[in-house]
């Protein structure tokens, strides 16, 4: 199938600044692609060049199979959620939703139908004759979204649009979100700086760093096979321990040796077919590592460590200690008896354990 | 909720001595701010009692002391009778023309600002600031700078001593001002509402049209004081720009009031000078609240 | 091709406007200057003569009287309409009830020309009419308010009148300043127990500086070109202690005719404009770039 | 039907080939808008509009002129110049040698101007030898006004020596009378101060206001001239600054001041408050030989051959310069026809001892041209002196330095 939306080559810069780097990306109609980065690492000026609102300074980018580099945003075939929402404050929220339909000179009867479609979808047939102003961001956030949904459009871009609501909202929408990808089989941009949103919506996420793309992948990939220490770092919660190794090679495959500050170093054996130098960073996700007893596996090995604080967080209990001079968190079970001071025999997985080079940062596995 | 009530909690505890020093406070205040609306109304207040006096009665009595007799004589003279020249129409004819310039003049001056201001804060393009220092610079030109080369540029144009001509004039000189009023104000609304207008299909002319000219309501009552203000009262212009049957309001007021021979009928003079100035002053009083509001929502915000 | 030609409405949309102030701004001044190095005198003639004109303007007691008027006058009338509006602005702010009218009452002598208000001033300010004979007449025999015909204090009438005028508007800046500060904040303040005088003085009034700014540019700009209240109210005079460069200027220009003159004193007055207006807009435009 | 229509082409034929009859337009800048100054102006309308004109009004007041000059000046650039404009003394020459002016020297000689115009006065309407500007009337300066009352209650004459004038108001200053009725405006000041200076000789006045001799001007007789001046601002109330000269008139109507030094116009307030002279108020040459002129005049401005406004510009040449207009509105001004053949049996004492002073100064070469009234001076020089007169009269300054000033302003000024 064609992709929906192929970026080739893309370069943008103001003046001597590059904002944007030699940028590829495609995805096919129905993706759900999640643009996740920190702030100013220049996804939404790629959400915005791709809406045609910023011209591309180098590079090709089209839209359903058309070249659309040099056309004007509102010739793109797109709609788009801004952070803000951006309703238009004078207009009521029926409008606001019709706005653009009627600019386009779409007849009455099609923006009735249209209109009464989406705001049932929505369940927001009774705001239909507010103003922006006297919504709650919740409502706000679902007609700005009823905005793009009237368009039909060949893509959806939503520019960072769960960040103004509180926790509970955000969590709701999230879900609201993904069940009208699902029921609408839409193709979606969606920027975000938060890689939760990125994990739980995205069928295809695109990690940004300086204007460079670090990982393109599914979220699985993204989350258990980083493409360097920065993804590493900057996908999952808590964050992927990163820690200082150093690799003997015995006959088997490999031994990781972590020094640790209070007690002897700790040693770890990875049998997996790998080619690793002699100083690695060794990342392990928080719940590769367990009390000992509740993980088992070929590649589960135990080693007392000290507890140096404990962390419930309701499901889970959060343990850190040190491990080669970081301090390490593991994801316990609730129950843990674990207490602060005390040693503790913990279990390490190292079947799905990365490594990256420390000078590079890039992954070795 | 909770710090009011700590506030008043607080108050509540205070000593009658200090409640007493609230109210003496309180009564202070009042007894300046009324001082300073006597001091702003002393001109007012000697215009219109002198108007109102017939001209035996300011010949003898003082000038600053309420009629003894209310006459309404000077105001029909000043509306219909004063001469200016050979002519003794009064004001009247005259008002009409200061409408004709003073009216397109601000719509113009307005619109085309509103236009500018919309440009310089949502549509910016390189360049951009420096013809806004340019055009604010404009502002500072001292009219009487401007005379002659404007005479010479309105004959080239073809519309010397014309309306049109004035009002071309009004708004060009407007346009410094209503431009920045309009800026300031435009610069405070998000630049995501021209983007999602954008996607939704619409162009320059209709983004303003539909989005931010009803957003303006505050900042055009603020740009239409001001600069119908400017226009109404304006003189060097007016005595400069126009001919016979094109003079605005100010100039027939100052033919009245300025005549340097014969008895000075000052009761004629001052209901002239308040019948010139009854529109600005109905607008100041009618839209001054607007005014506030419209400062307010970020013309001064720098 | 479209998108390009939508990309350069904007530039259009300005183009009548950018074209308009080359021509009646920047043109005019080109003209002016042109003008000064010219020994015009009723009429405008182009043959270049040097400086001449500028050499004149420097070697008369008048213009210097019009200069130093000009700094007195804009200093004071900026000082004390500022002060004034803040304070006036600062006692309407504290929930007075008949705000609207009194807030009214401020206001409007910015509706009047001096035209219309010079005579009525002129009245006022006369000893032997107004508050002098007023004040005497109320049995205070020794009171003297003779500001307008002393010749060293009749600046200070224009300076008097000007405030009447202005300092109505610049209250109204400063008050629409106060209603936009963050609550807030002051609420926090209130809690903190700092009293009122405190919280105007370290916290509302620091938080108005763009407003400072605002109020400052509107002030100079009606200082620099005050011309209808010193013909209104002194017509220069005692002698021509009141002069002010607009009025200088136009005295050159339309009633001695020596229009070369006129122009290099507007283009004296022109670089004490640039001097001021310059560095705000500097400011102003650098810190709205981002 | 075809007799119709040859009759239509011959009319028409007819009609190209006659020279078109213009119908006089004028339109006529001027600043005499009060009441009766305006009612001068309505006569010459009505006048003009009799002979088939159409006129067109446009009244600008204020400063003098100076708003009505602005306007000038605005219009003239825009090539929409006034087609009369109300101009007097070396203005005229001066707007004649920016090209502006119309010539119409034809309606001058059809006229005969040259055989009743005074001959001095004749040729501050004179642009190149052609005619250029039609007078209206001569105004006396140098008058001063008196209250009669007060002068005999105190057993004062009209003082002919600057001596006597200053121990008349002494003594009137001794009864609590201001002697002095002035208006603190600059173009006032500037009148007191050149009746004083003609007080010191026709030939002085000719050297220092009029020929800007520099030896003149630095004189010591310059010095007295300023002590008068001093001495002068003495005998003048307090309220005096800023003050309309009408309004000093009043005073002395009033009794409130003695005298006034001002033009014959000032008569025309006594007379419209229905005072007689000789009877009410007294007028008197100012101490000294000699007769300050102030000619009122209109202009003609080049219309660019339109030929209605040419016919309005020599029809109102003609009617401002005819007898009829020359009496009638100089009745009002309290000024005397420019003419010397129109009578002045209907004018008062003043005004008939006004013309035959001007014949016998004319004969001794003491008709002078006024220096504050822009008759003498072009604007700058002019400009220069009144700065330096108010200057001295509204502060403290001693007679030496402003001689000192006089001098230095002069010759910055040429």
């Amino acid at each position: 199938m064609a992709p929906i939306l192929d970026i080739q080559n893309l370069r943008k810069s103001y003046g001597q600044t590059e904002i944007l780097k030699d940028i590829n990306v495609a995805i096919e109609p129905g993706d759900f692609l999640v643009l996740v980065g920190p702030s100013g690492c220049g996804k939404s000026t790629l959400l915005n060049c791709i809406a045609g609102l910023e011209p591309i300074t180098a590079g090709r980018l089209t839209i359903a199979g058309k070249d659309m580099t040099e056309v004007s945003p509102k010739d793109r075939d797109i709609a788009m959620v801004f952070q803000s929402y951006a309703l238009y404050p004078t207009m009521t929220v029926a409008k606001n939703i019709t706005f653009g339909m009627k600019v386009r000179g779409v007849d009455q009867a099609t923006q009735d139908a249209k209109l009464k479609e989406v705001s049932e979808l929505l369940q927001i047939s009774q705001l239909l004759n507010r103003k922006p102003g006297q919504l709650s961001g919740g409502q706000r956030q679902r007609v700005a979204m009823g905005r793009a949904l009237v368009r039909d459009p060949a893509l959806f871009l939503f520019d960072e649009p769960l960040s103004n609501l509180d926790a509970k909202l955000r969590v709701e929408m999230r879900t609201e979100i993904k069940k009208l990808h699902q029921t609408l089989n839409a193709s979606i941009v969606y920027v975000t700086h938060d890689q939760i949103e990125a994990m739980t919506l995205a069928t295809k996420i695109v990690v940004m760093k300086g204007g460079v793309i670090q990982q393109i992948g599914t979220p699985a990939e993204i989350y258990n096979t980083p493409a360097n220490l920065f993804v590493a770092d900057f996908m999952g919660s808590p964050a992927m321990n990163l820690i200082p190794a150093r690799v003997h090679r015995d006959g088997h495959g490999h031994r990781i040796e972590i020094t640790r500050a209070r007690s002897e170093p700790l040693v770890l054996a990875d049998n997996r077919p790998l080619d690793l130098p002699q100083d690695v960073i060794i990342g392990l996700r928080p719940e590769d590592i367990a009390e000992a007893g509740y993980r088992s596996g070929e590649a589960v090995q135990q080693a007392p460590c000290m507890v140096d604080m404990v962390e419930p967080a309701g499901a889970d209990t959060y343990v850190v200690s040190e491990l080669g001079g970081k301090p390490v968190t593991a994801r316990l079970h609730a129950e843990t008896s674990a207490m602060a001071g005390q040693e503790l025999d913990l279990a390490f997985d190292l079947g799905k354990a990365s490594y990256f080079a420390p000078e590079t940062g890039e992954r070795l596995n | 909720m909770t710090d009011t009530t700590y506030v008043s909690a607080r108050a509540g505890t205070r000593s009658t001595g200090q409640r007493l020093g609230r109210i003496a406070l309180r009564a202070g205040l009042y007894a300046v701010l009324i001082l300073f609306a006597l001091w702003y109304l002393m001109p007012l207040f000697v215009m219109l009692t002198t108007s109102l006096k017939s001209l035996e009665e300011i010949r003898t009595g003082s000038l600053v002391a309420l009629p003894r007799e209310i006459t309404f004589d000077a105001w029909k003279t000043a509306w219909s009778g004063a001469c200016s020249g050979i002519k003794c129409e009064g004001l009247r004819p005259y008002l009409w023309n200061s409408v004709l310039i003073a009216v397109p003049g601000v719509a113009l001056s307005t619109l085309i600002g509103a236009l500018n201001g919309y440009v310089f804060a949502q549509w910016n393009f390189r360049g951009a600031n420096l013809l806004f220092a340019l055009l604010l610079f404009g502002c500072f030109i001292p009219f009487q700078v401007v005379l002659l080369p404007m005479a010479r540029m309105l004959g080239i144009l073809g519309i010397a001593g014309t309306i049109p001509g004035l009002i071309l004039v009004h708004t060009v000189y407007g346009l410094g001002f209503t431009t920045l009023f309009f800026r300031n104000y435009y610069v405070t609304i998000p630049h995501e509402l021209v983007r999602a207008a954008k996607i939704d299909g619409a162009g320059f002319f209709r983004i303003f049209w539909s989005i931010f000219l009803p957003l303006s309501l505050p900042i055009i009552v603020v740009t239409v004081i001001w600069q119908f203000t400017q226009i109404w009262n304006d003189f060097l212009f007016g005595v400069s720009f126009s001919q016979s049957g094109t003079q605005p309001v100010t100039v027939a007021l100052n033919n009245i009031v300025n005549s340097t021979t014969g008895v000075k009928e000052y009761n004629v003079d001052m209901a002239a000078a308040i019948l010139a100035a009854l529109p600005t002053l109905l607008v100041y009083v009618v839209a001054g609240k607007y005014f506030i509001r419209g400062l307010t929502a970020g013309s001064v915000k720098g | 091709m479209s998108n390009w030609l939508e990309k350069q409405v904007p530039k259009v949309v300005l183009a009548p406007t950018f074209a308009a102030i080359l021509i009646f701004v920047y043109g005019f001044i080109g003209w002016t200057a042109w003008v000064s190095l010219t020994g015009s005198r009723l009429m405008p003639r182009y043959e270049i003569e040097g400086f001449g004109q500028y050499t004149k303007l420097f070697a008369t007691p008048r213009w210097d009287t019009a200069m130093n008027n000009l700094f007195i006058f804009g200093a004071l009338f900026i000082i004390i309409a500022m002060v004034l509006g803040l304070l006036l602005a600062i006692f309407l702010d504290q929930k007075i009830r008949t705000e609207g009218a009194i807030r009214t009452i401020y206001l409007y002598p910015m509706a009047l020309s001096m035209i219309v208000t010079g005579t009525a001033w002129k009245w006022i300010l006369n000893p032997g009419l107004g508050i002098e004979a007023t004040v005497r007449g109320w049995g205070f025999e020794n009171f003297t308010f003779d500001w307008l015909i002393n010749p060293d204090m009749a600046i200070y009438t224009i300076v008097l009148a000007g405030v009447w005028q202005s300092s109505g508007f610049v209250m109204a800046l400063f008050l629409a300043g106060l209603r936009s500060v963050d609550g807030e904040i002051i609420k926090a303040a209130q809690v903190d127990g700092i009293p009122t005088h405190r919280i105007y003085s370290a916290i509302i009034i620091p938080s108005m500086a763009p407003i400072f700014l605002s109020a400052f540019i509107v002030l100079a700009h009606l200082a620099i070109k005050s011309f209808d209240l010193v013909i209104a109210l002194t017509g220069g005079g005692p002698g021509y202690a009141t002069d002010l460069p607009a009025t200088y200027m136009y005295a050159m220009a339309f009633s001695r005719g020596n229009l070369g003159q006129a122009a290099s004193s507007a283009m004296i007055m022109m670089l004490v404009v640039f001097a001021i207006v310059v560095p705000y807009l500097y400011s102003e435009l650098r810190s709205k770039h981002d | 039907m075809k007799m119709k229509h040859l009759f239509v082409a011959t009319t028409a034929l007819s009609l190209s080939a006659l020279p078109v009859l213009a119908e006089p337009q004028a339109e006529v800048l001027h600043w005499w808008t009060s009441g009766g100054e305006a009612k001068s102006v309505a006569v010459l309308q009505e006048e003009f509009a009799e002979r088939g004109g159409t006129w067109t009004d446009m009244p600008v007041a204020g400063g003098g002129g100076d708003a009505a000059m602005t306007a000038l000046r605005a219009r003239v650039l825009s090539g929409n110049a006034p087609t009369a404009v109300q101009l007097k003394g070396p203005a005229i020459q001066e707007w004649y040698e920016e090209g502006v002016l119309a010539d119409i020297s034809s309606v001058a000689e059809a006229q005969g101007w040259a055989d009743v115009l005074p001959a001095q006065l004749a040729e501050h309407m004179k642009c190149d030898g052609t005619w250029c500007a039609a007078p209206v009337n001569v105004h006396r300066v140098n008058w001063i006004w008196a209250n009669k009352d007060i002068l005999d209650q105190n057993g004062i004459e009209m003082p002919t020596t600057w001596e006597e004038f200053n121990a008349a108001a002494e003594k009137l200053q001794a009864a609590g009378v201001t002697p002095l009725a002035h208006g603190g405006q600059a173009w006032q000041d500037a009148t007191i101060f050149e009746t004083v200076v003609l007080g010191k000789g026709a030939d002085f006045y000719q050297s220092a206001l009029v020929d800007l001799d520099p030896e003149a001007l630095g004189s010591d007789t310059m010095v007295e001239v300023f002590d008068e001046m001093r001495t002068l601002r003495g005998y003048v109330d307090d309220n005096f600054s800023g003050r309309d000269w009408n309004l000093a008139t009043a005073m002395v109507m009033n009794g409130e001041a003695a005298f006034q030094i001002m033009g014959d116009w000032a008569k025309g307030e006594f007379l419209a408050a229905g005072k007689t002279p000789g009877e009410d108020f007294l007028c008197g040459a100012t101490p000294g030989d000699g007769y300050l002129y102030n000619v009122d005049s209109f202009a003609m401005f080049d219309v660019g051959g339109d030929d209605d406004k040419v016919a309005g510009q020599e029809l109102l040449a003609e009617l401002i310069v005819g007898p009829s207009f020359q009496e009638t509105f100089n009745l009002n001004k309290g000024s005397i026809p420019v003419r010397s053949d129109v009578s002045l049996d209907a004018f008062d004492i003043c005004a008939q001892t006004s013309a035959e002073d001007m014949a016998a100064d004319a004969e001794a070469g003491s008709l002078l041209p006024s220096y504050a009234h822009g008759m003498a001076l072009r604007g700058e020089p002019a400009g220069a002196i009144t700065d330096v007169v108010t200057a001295h009269f509204n502060s403290d300054m001693s007679s030496q330095d402003a001689v000192q000033m006089l001098t230095e302003a002069v010759a910055n000024a040429m």
